[in-house]
């Protein structure tokens, strides 16, 4: 099948062909904003990549002007070593050591296929540790589902949980803690959080950027599939003459001990110094990995995508450039130091490939079959991306929710009331045993675990000779945030530097994952603005920094948002981990203090 | 004394036998799955894991790996060999421990605080335990279902071969409870649940797990 | 008595890892001449009867939903003598 | 082009979990008639050449050794035209 690209000589000579912009999700206004950046129409491999990296997800764009109190509201601190903006933020914990945490949701994809969709949300959050220069010490899971009962969590629950474990576990990476709550709200939108926390020497900080003109970009990891690009068909449909191009997978599957090999791979280039710059490929795969280096270092960079090992050669560019698929790395490395990085790829059996190099042109340039189909400014594509300032306002439901308050609700009365609400506590599925799910997660691997499940913080050893560890822990209560969303993600924020205040180590600094509904939706736009602001005053009030996090909209079905649920990660440090308090009661006799009020 | 530690495309649990080795006094060296030679190590541990993400057969394609030509050929000629979780599936899969072990009956992966009661004390990495004594390690994997036909099972028990057997619980659908087995000479061993994990108080459920590890040291110091 | 075999396999365009393993290990093993391997599942269902069409069409049911998930496997229904 | 399949079962009388949960999972959703249900696995060889006896041999061989586990599995080799 021969087929011709959209060449940027395509785009200056046909400047009015129609393009699908609205079904790749850009509004009228942004496409316009493309064509006003570049002078003339984007080729589809440019519409390709300003679709994705100017989606709600890749480009922040509802929530940025909100997220920004995280910084004008950071509490005087040394301890952060990177902040918010890149992969992870990375916090000192002393010692020469520092750590690095972060938390995403991979919501959408584990509702489509459970498994796949959780086995890749742990590959992704790993990816990003990784890509710091951090080797991932161990892993947590908060997890959302729709009632107990109902079948189709029968049908959600088995299967993340099951690919939570599958991947992690493959990996050995200790499950030191996570929540699994029941609630409707969350039955067609479950929430499939996950965090992964790393550790690394100060000096082994890296960073996503390609800097030094002549310096290759380097593509391993797995092979380039369709996985992932049900978008692009739409573009691919546009240049194929006859009948379309096949129909592409959205879901990703994910191969962790590809991603094991990719961990030891990544991590032996890193000491060995071979590295200039790395970023990890995740959504919008190789169009944010070349945009995000690009836009980083000195701003030109020259990628030939014939180069890129494709495990499909029926991909289209613009689908190589969307393309999900997982366990892939990026790096910039320099001439001299190709021949050992390609050899310590050989080593691990991880397939790597030069697809391109820095230069000083201050463009991203790339080529198809010798002729250029992107040629743009890449921080146009990576940085500078739209902002809204979404409207907001207090829900009209938001004062009767709160006066229905549980003095109305009916008190047990007798001897046998009072049984059996204690029994129906006891046996709700959100205060039960939760053993069921985390006896399918590995605790034990790479011997360093301290504290995990049933505690209330994991807890890590980070240093074996001097006992140095970090404890962590994930917390929210979706109705609290409901009923008040500013103060319910303070409440959670507390709740976590309680839990890991409790384990004896001192909270340090926080990340979150904030799950929420349409942020067309001016109600939820108003949860949103208030959540964080709640987070920013709390971090503020209790003096630790956030470090970066995550946002994930548009959880609803039609027009019903699940509760706002901003997840809040809160990471301590323990001087010496054999001094970590545990929950149980130890010594009979000993007194018991109730501390607050 | 030096215990080698062998490191496929997967393994997870190498670094923990490692450290196992060094608190019970030993010496850990690392062998690559590579290798061509044992590198003149006492003794040998194939830790757990996934070697080989377990695509196919947990261990069936780690069997092929390069050093375990030599390490089958040694293990033949009376070097002790520990195989943990993978690696009891690993030297099954080479035909160096009769059996297999396939899917737990649950379907799922287990991870617990399992109790054991060892069996047998003339292995090379059991004689510092008593007869019938009662331990508590970690337990962790989806494909630990020891299975074997009946006459192998009958003469596993009338040797005394049956190493460990699952107390109070059998976490996986086992055979006879059987937790690990031995050769019919003793050095090498197999073993679902992982001593590695319990050789410190601070992150194990107990240090039962380290007599594997002194076992082993006790008796190539008195052999040597 | 008859006997139904459900033939389950990834998609052609999905990552099957597990088929990619496999044909490392052919290939290391000195298999040549073959260029690609995937696996899959098969489900062998033993009837105590006669597979009559409305037994077929319920099979065919379950098979495109239990027994695979349609977004990322396709599946093939056989008919075999027990 | 050739194709050759390998289909791997559990040997009848190793305990199938897999199938036995299938079974179950069947019958609940109202499948009748079906005494058991066994799954077992296939691979799929794309062959770049055609088969000749000498490639089969070799498939047979890494079939009994590789491909399966004969302590529990059973193996069949199908061919089949891509
Ligand atoms: N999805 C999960 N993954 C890992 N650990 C979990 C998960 N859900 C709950 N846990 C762990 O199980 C224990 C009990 O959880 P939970 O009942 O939610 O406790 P609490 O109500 O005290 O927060 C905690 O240690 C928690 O970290």
């Amino acid at each position: 099948m021969s087929r011709h690209a959209d060449t940027v000589a395509d785009a200056i000579a046909h400047p009015e062909r129609e393009q699908p912009y609205a079904e790749l999700g850009l509004k009228p206004n942004e496409y316009a904003d493309i064509r006003e950046i570049l002078g003339r129409r984007p080729t589809s491999g440019e519409l390709a990549m300003y679709s994705v990296m100017w989606s709600e997800h890749c480009s922040y764009k509802s929530s940025k002007v909100h997220l920004k109190q995280f910084g004008d509201k950071k509490p005087e601190t040394d301890t952060l070593l990177v902040g918010i903006g890149e992969n992870a933020g990375v916090v000192d914990i002393g010692q020469g050591w520092a750590v690095t945490f972060k938390v995403e949701s991979h919501n959408h994809p584990s509702y489509v296929e459970p498994y796949q969709g959780a086995a890749t949300g742990i590959g992704g959050i790993v990816r990003d540790i990784i890509s710091m220069g951090a080797r991932p010490i161990a892993v947590m899971d908060p997890l959302r589902f729709g009632a107990a009962d109902h079948p189709d969590t029968h049908r959600v629950l088995p299967g993340v949980v099951a690919g939570i474990g599958g991947y992690g576990n493959c990996l050995g990476l200790p499950n030191i803690g996570g929540e699994v709550v029941f609630d409707d709200c969350y039955q067609g939108n479950p929430l499939v959080n996950a965090l992964c926390v790393g550790k690394l020497r100060h000096e082994d900080i890296h960073l996503a950027s390609a800097r030094g003109v002549g310096n290759l970009v380097v593509l391993y990891g797995a092979k380039t599939g369709g996985d992932g690009i049900g978008g692009a068909s739409i573009l691919a449909s546009e240049t194929f003459e006859d009948g379309g191009p096949a129909k592409r997978p959205a879901v990703q599957v994910g191969d962790p001990f590809m991603e094991k090999l990719l961990i030891e791979c990544t991590l032996e280039v890193l000491h060995a110094g071979l590295v200039e710059g790395i970023q990890d490929l995740g959504a919008a795969g190789i169009s944010c990995a070349t945009s995000e280096l690009a836009s980083n270092g000195e701003g030109g960079m020259r990628v030939d995508l014939d180069k890129v090992p494709l495990r499909d050669h029926t991909l289209t560019p613009e689908e190589i450039l969307m393309s999900e698929s997982q366990e892939r790395m990026a790096a910039v490395v320099t001439p001299d130091n190709l021949e050992a990085f390609l050899a310590i790829c050989a080593k691990w059996d991880v397939d790597c490939a030069v697809i391109g190099e820095v230069t000083d042109t201050g463009r991203l340039v790339i080529e198809w079959h010798g002729e250029v189909i992107v040629d743009v400014p890449p921080r146009t594509v990576a940085h500078d991306g739209p902002v809204y300032e979404r409207p907001y306002a207090r829900p009209s439901w938001q004062d009767s929710l709160q006066a229905a308050d549980p003095s109305s609700l009916a008190r047990p009365a007798s001897a046998e009331e009072i049984r059996e609400t204690v029994l129906r506590l006891v046996g709700s599925p959100n205060l039960a045993s939760k053993t069921w799910v985390t006896a399918q997660y590995d605790r034990y691997v790479l011997g360093n675990t301290v504290l995990a499940q049933p505690e209330d913080a994991g807890v890590i050893r980070v240093d074996e000779e001097s006992g140095l560890g970090v404890a962590l822990s994930t917390d929210c209560n979706g109705r609290f945030a409901k009923l008040d969303p500013y103060n319910g993600a303070k409440l959670a924020l507390a709740e976590a530097y309680r839990n890991v205040a409790a384990t004896g180590a001192v909270p340090l600094a926080v990340t979150n994952c904030l799950n929420f509904g349409s942020p067309e939706d001016p109600d939820v736009m108003w949860q949103f603005s208030q959540a964080v602001t709640g987070l920013a005053d709390g971090c503020l009030e209790l003096g630790i920094p956030v470090t970066g996090g995550n946002v994930s909209f548009y959880n609803q079905t039609g027009e019903v948002a699940i509760h706002p649920t901003p997840v809040v990660g809160v990471l301590g440090v323990i001087q010496d981990v054999a001094a970590r308090t545990t929950m149980a009661f130890r010594t009979a006799g000993d007194a018991v203090l109730v501390l607050g009020e | 004394m030096r215990i080698g530690v062998v490191t496929f495309p997967g393994s997870l649990d190498d670094q923990d036998a490692a450290r196992a080795v060094r608190i019970a006094g030993g010496e850990a060296v690392t062998l690559w799955h590579g290798d061509a030679d044992l590198h003149g190590v006492d003794a040998v541990v194939l830790p757990g894991g996934f070697s080989y993400g377990d695509y196919l057969r947990c261990g069936a394609i780690a069997r092929f790996a390069p050093v375990m030509g030599p390490l089958v050929d040694a293990a033949n000629g009376g070097l002790p060999v520990l195989g943990i979780c993978n690696g009891f599936q690993v030297l099954c899969e080479s035909h160096l421990l009769p059996g297999a072990l396939v899917r737990n009956d649950h379907l799922h992966f287990i991870c617990r605080d399992q109790k054991l009661r060892i069996e047998s004390t003339s292995t090379a990495w059991t004689s510092s335990y008593e007869v019938g004594q009662e331990i508590v390690v970690p337990l962790k994997n989806g494909e630990g279902g020891y299975v074997a036909d009946e006459a192998t099972l009958d003469l596993l028990e009338a040797e005394g071969r049956v190493v460990a057997r699952y107390l109070d619980l059998n976490p996986n659908g086992s055979r006879r409870d059987i937790a690990g087995i031995s050769n019919a000479r003793g050095n090498v061993v197999g073993l679902m649940p992982h001593p590695e994990h319990a050789v410190e108080a601070l992150t194990g459920p107990t240090t039962d797990g380290l007599g594997f590890f002194t076992s082993i040291l006790k008796g190539l110091v008195e052999a040597s | 008595m008859a006997r139904v075999v459900v033939d389950v396999m990834l998609k052609p365009e999905i990552l099957d890892p597990q088929g990619k393993a496999v044909e490392g290990a052919l290939g290391r093993l000195g298999l040549q001449g073959v260029s690609s391997v995937r696996q899959g599942k098969t489900f062998t269902l033993e009837l105590d009867g006669d597979l009559d069409e409305a037994l077929l069409a319920q099979v065919h049911e379950l098979a495109g939903s239990l027994l695979s998930n349609p977004v990322i496997e396709d599946y093939v229904i056989r008919e075999t003598s027990a």
